[in-house]
């Protein structure tokens, strides 16, 4: 706890030293809040990337363990440069364009799948002051982001010119059109109880009261449905439905473009479980032995494992079941929740 | 038993044209030959509104490596081994229904213990048959952990049947006249732990695992319905014949091997539909295990191989069959008295299923086609042959 | 039909022309003992004392369809032998005499006898009585037609476009007769005993439905 | 010269052409996701001039909602001439510009917008400037939206319900449905012609 605080307090000093430095240069002093705020991404992105690629060979070590295999076990102790590998692979990879292609579409979808998936990383606070931008409408703010993601796979699906592609780009459209409502729902509730939409704020309001997966079960259980849904992972993994459209949106993907796909959807794994910690098991606060980062590492790779489990043991729902579940069961358990939380909110 | 007639005058299986029909605001996709879950190479044109599915046509032939032909050229003990290659999956029972053929057409007697071995082992490669269907079953319905779980078991059963056969895959231990080799009695006993332990701890994890599995009984329950009628006029046997509640078992019909001895039921199930036709699978294994019990305590020590004659004077037509794991396994003999058959013709029971996937699976969703494949549960080895 | 009869004219005489490597001569096969008619049988003669349940079966046939050849045979299968011109009505009788009920067709194959032209074999099973039987009709070389059971069992049709596919006996009145194991534009029937690839190897070309068509 | 200004010139950039291209794209899947680059660029400006909230709520609704919408619905729709454009972009704007009703039509209609903008702008009654957020304009929007406009906002509410039923109501498609009406896309159409 000290020594991250009198980290912050010392990067903070550098910050204003530096500027004060910048500005004594004759530069106009935007070309440094620039500069910085790039600096403060490429820091957010090297962290979110680095831990894609432990997720990705977590994934498979959890994939085997639940199957009683020992997964990758090449490649430095346990496996744990495969990745690393499976990258350079990516990206040496001969890069395919189908010739029928819409050719700018199809290399725009794999940016504007990424590209949502690290911009929502801004408002996760990572502990008390390690959070990139505390907006007053964070929770707005993820829920608007994320749903830029529907656009990429459509706009993956369709420029394909590929049948599978774009069955898989309607299903999952047609999936985060119709969960993204519940999520919607529950992140609602929470922000009705915290009294602010700014992630920080619900965390500081955890502190003060309790974590909201106790005062928010059913909320809880809408999100993390809703949330498995959103971010495409077994067995709400329609879109990609390897055994019924090959790969769905991304058939016709390969090499480094099909790896962005990949990244972003790890990326969004890690931010939907980080979510989870943040609104429902207090984000990074905890007893003082481990500092609030950690706290909040903990917590969210409690939820990448609960979604990975769940994953690896289900079979996949069928396309209108899943329509079901959200339109018929979460939606409605998810207003339920927002009127209990109303009566809940002014009773106290 | 249903014996209603079907109508008089030829079923309606419609084409599904190539070409896409600007006029039609259906999507024609073509499913396969190279897709995850066709197991092998089947393609299916299908004509699909949004998901569902308006028509479809298997197209199969890709795996086509006359067989039938080939075999006209080859002398009889030389056939056994590309009989392997039908099915694949139960080459066994392959190997077995051709020795069987053979032998009647020849005459021979197959000593007992041959006969006891036949049984074991034809039933062992029965479950890794039935595992095998399980477990891409379970996949294809994007529970990839089954499949790994079956795949360990099968692993066991084909150490076992490559300790007396020295192949993995393709075994040729069943021959003309009885059996390659004899066994031990500890691969005996080997093979008694694996089928208790089968019994005891593997097969309840199975039905933990899945069976009783909400998202899987929902995808399964009521899809794909095959009326018993249909089933009998549409030439189903085995598992999928079972699972639309006719209890038609070639080992208790046409008993071969002594399997008559033995004390075993047929399960079936009973509304024809995609998870009657899985649980018919998974009750069989138990009814497997058992035989293989009942084998394992009435063997009997002599001689695994008949003598075989020295000029080989196949004269004669047969049909044989057995119950193999995917239904009837017929072998179609015609011999004209020299050593090679004059035809022999190859009943596939994934041949005869295939035909009816356009009949049960018209209005289900591409989810649901795939559950259907993995129910029919085809292996293009013998589709093609 | 008409590109049938083309494909089968080009089979008796080999095509000179472009396509003559793919053209077919006739030509004796290899070892071409054909068993005649009365041993085809071979060491299952006619059993003259059937049991019980054939004898009434045969009975039952004899009284149903005159003029048909029907016989038991010592692994109690029974047989008819019928003209391709009674083919669909025997049949039809069989499957729904209330007594016989042969409601399942087990097999449908043919065997090229050479100079006895193309044998039709059938084999059903009634399931209620577990009766089985054996139902054969010859159709001549030079036309092999033969009427289509696919009224009677739907599950014929499969087997007799495998037969048309690999034996070219057509079955007329088929609702979708086209090749099944081979592909659309494969010249010749190879289970024929005169069947001949004499095509060079050749580099496989994947070509889209609608281009083969175009 | 600040960062607000520079940001504010991209996105106005941005917004522009990406506006100008939705009209002038052959491609109707081109155009709407041109579109939803638009909203992107008004959220991006909303976003410069503090109102958070605004720019938050406007992506989730034209972005998330209606663009994916649009494209669903092109998407769904069986547009033969989807891909009627050539290529290269300058290719397409050389071509849009000879073409009067693919290059002109744009031009003008971008004109007459901006001048009815500029009228009204010069001859409005509120004041130009507005005044500076405040605190959470969330809290703001809230409270407006249930007291003072609550009855707006209901109707608003209803017509968009009787929008949905209607739209549910009119894609019912009956078991034949006339030829290309409302079926399926296939992308994959064009197919035929291409190999």
């Amino acid at each position: 706890m000290q020594l991250e605080q009198s980290l912050v307090q010392w990067v903070g000093n550098l910050y204003a030293a530096g500027l004060s430095w910048w500005t004594s240069l004759g530069i106009p002093e935007w070309v440094w809040v620039a500069l910085m705020a790039v600096l403060k991404g490429v820091a957010v992105l090297t962290f979110l990337l680095l831990n894609v690629l432990f997720l990705i060979w977590l994934e498979r070590k959890v994939a085997g363990r639940i199957q009683r295999r020992p997964g990758p076990m090449h490649h430095g102790p346990q496996g744990i440069f495969q990745t690393l590998f499976d990258a350079l692979k990516l990206v040496i990879k001969e890069d395919i364009i189908p010739s029928q292609a819409d050719k700018w579409v199809f290399i725009t979808a794999p940016l504007v799948m990424i590209a949502p998936a690290l911009m929502i990383w801004v408002v996760m606070p990572f502990g008390p002051d390690l959070i990139a931008r505390d907006l007053n409408v964070g929770l707005l703010y993820v829920s608007a982001v994320s749903s830029f993601s529907i656009l990429a796979l459509i706009m993956a699906g369709w420029s394909s010119n590929n049948k599978w592609s774009t069955l898989g780009a309607m299903r999952s459209a047609a999936q985060m059109i119709s969960y993204e409502i519940p999520l919607g729902l529950a992140l609602v509730a929470v922000g009705m109880l915290a009294g602010t939409l700014s992630l920080k704020g619900i965390v500081e309001a955890q502190q003060e009261r309790t974590w909201f997966l106790l005062l928010q079960p059913l909320g809880f259980l809408v999100f993390i449905v809703a949330a498995t849904a959103e971010i495409n992972r077994a067995p709400f993994n329609l879109p990609e439905a390897e055994s019924e459209l090959v790969a769905g949106f991304n058939t016709e993907y390969s090499g480094f473009r099909w790896g962005v796909f990949f990244v972003a959807e790890y990326a969004n794994l890690l931010f939907m479980a980080g979510m989870a910690a943040t609104l429902f098991l207090g984000g990074w606060s905890g007893p003082a032995f481990l500092p609030p980062f950690l706290w909040w590492l903990l917590k969210t790779y409690l939820f990448v494992f609960l979604i990975m489990w769940v994953g690896w043991t289900l079979p996949r729902i069928r396309v209108d079941q899943l329509m079901e579940l959200g339109w018929k069961f979460l939606i409605p358990v998810g207003l339920a929740n927002i009127a209990l939380t109303g009566v809940f909110v002014i009773l106290t | 038993m249903a014996t209603t007639s079907p109508p008089a005058q030829a079923p309606d299986v419609r084409v599904v044209p190539d070409e896409q029909d600007r006029s039609s605001s259906h999507l024609y996709v073509s499913m396969g030959p190279q897709h995850p879950s066709t197991h092998g190479v089947l393609r299916l044109k299908a004509r699909i509104d949004g998901e569902r599915i308006v028509d479809v046509d298997p197209d199969i032939g890709y795996l086509h490596r006359c067989f039938e032909k080939h075999s006209e050229q080859l002398t009889y003990p030389q056939i056994v081994p590309y009989t392997d290659r039908c099915d694949y999956l139960a080459a066994i029972n392959n190997e077995l229904t051709f020795a069987l053929a053979v032998e009647k057409l020849l005459g021979l007697e197959v000593p007992p213990r041959a006969q006891y071995l036949r049984v074991i082992t034809m039933e062992l490669q029965r479950i890794a048959s039935h595992l095998i269907a399980f477990g891409t079953f379970a996949m294809d319905l994007g529970a990839t952990t089954a499949f790994l779980y079956c795949w360990r078991e099968r692993e066991s059963i084909i150490n076992l049947l490559e300790e007396i056969s020295g192949a993995r895959m393709l075994f040729h231990y069943v021959r003309i006249g009885g059996v390659r080799n004899d066994v031990t009695d500890d691969w005996l006993r080997r093979v008694r732990a694996f089928v208790d332990d089968f019994i005891s701890d593997k097969l309840p994890q199975y039905h933990r695992l899945i069976t009783g599995n909400r998202l899987f009984v929902r995808r399964t329950k009521g899809i794909a319905v095959l009326t018993p009628e249909d089933a009998i006029a549409w030439g189903a046997s085995g598992p999928v014949l079972r699972g639309s509640g006719v209890a038609r078992d070639l080992r208790k019909v046409e008993p071969y091997c002594g399997i008559e001895k033995y004390d075993f039921n047929v399960p079936v199930g009973e509304n024809g539909d995609v998870f009657d036709r899985y649980m018919v699978r998974m009750l069989e294994m138990e009814e497997s295990a058992k035989i293989i019990k009942q084998a394992l305590e009435g063997i009997e020590a002599g001689d695994v191989m008949a003598p075989l004659p020295r000029r080989w004077k196949v004269e004669g037509e047969t049909y044989v069959r057995t119950e193999g794991p995917k239904g009837e396994v017929g072998c179609y003999l015609v011999g004209d008295g020299s050593d090679k058959p004059y035809r022999l013709h190859w009943r596939a029971p994934s041949f005869v299923h295939l035909q009816l996937i356009p009949v049960i699976s018209k209005g289900l969703l591409i989810a649901d086609l795939v559950a259907v494949i993995g129910s029919l549960d085809p292996v293009f080895g013998e589709v093609d042959r | 039909m008409a590109d049938e009869e083309k494909e089968l004219q080009s089979q008796e005489a080999p095509a000179e022309g472009s396509r003559g490597e793919h053209g077919e001569k006739q030509r004796p096969a290899r070892r071409t003992r054909t068993p005649k008619k009365e041993e085809a049988p071979g060491p299952h003669d006619t059993l003259e004392d059937l049991p019980g349940e054939l004898a009434r079966a045969v009975e039952r046939i004899r009284a149903g369809l005159p003029g048909v050849e029907v016989r038991g045979r010592r692994d109690h299968w029974l047989e008819i032998r019928t003209e391709p011109s009674r083919w669909v009505e025997v049949a039809t009788f069989l499957r729904d005499d209330p007594e016989l009920r042969f409601d399942y067709l087990a097999l449908l194959t043919g065997i090229d006898r050479l100079d006895d032209g193309f044998e039709v074999v059938v084999h059903l099973n009634a399931l209620t009585s577990n009766l089985r039987l054996i139902l054969r009709t010859q159709v001549p070389r030079e036309e092999p037609v033969c009427p289509t059971l696919t009224g009677v069992w739907p599950g014929a049709n499969w087997h007799e476009r495998e037969a048309y596919d690999l034996l070219g006996i057509r079955f007329e009145g088929h609702p979708d007769l086209r090749r099944i194991l081979l592909k659309e534009d494969w010249v010749g029937h190879p289970l024929r005993k005169d069947y001949i690839d004499r095509r060079p190897p050749r580099k496989i070309q994947v070509k889209a439905d609608w281009e083969r068509r175009a | 010269m600040s960062l607000d200004l520079i940001s504010f010139i991209v996105l106005g950039i941005i917004t522009l052409v990406s506006g100008y291209l939705v009209v002038a794209s052959a491609n109707l899947m081109h155009a709407a996701l041109f579109l939803g680059l638009s909203f992107v660029g008004v959220a991006g400006i909303y976003l410069v001039l503090g109102a958070e909230f605004l720019a938050a709520a406007q992506i989730l609704i034209y972005v998330g909602a209606i663009t994916t919408l649009i494209v669903f619905g092109i998407m769904v729709s069986n547009l033969q001439d989807l891909k009627a454009g050539g290529r290269g972009v300058w290719a397409r704007v050389v071509r849009n510009l000879a073409s009067f009703r693919r290059g002109l039509v744009p031009l003008v209609a971008a004109a007459g917008f901006a001048i009815l903008m500029l009228v009204i702008y010069r001859q409005s009654l509120w004041p130009a400037e507005a005044p500076p957020a405040s605190g959470s304009n969330l809290a703001t929007v809230g409270r407006l939206l249930f007291t003072e406009y609550v009855v707006p906002f209901e109707i608003a509410s209803v017509i968009l319900l009787a929008a949905v039923l209607g739209a549910v109501a009119l894609s019912r498609r009956d078991d034949q449905p006339p030829a290309g009406s409302t079926g399926q896309a296939a992308p994959a159409a064009e197919r035929k012609e291409g190999r």
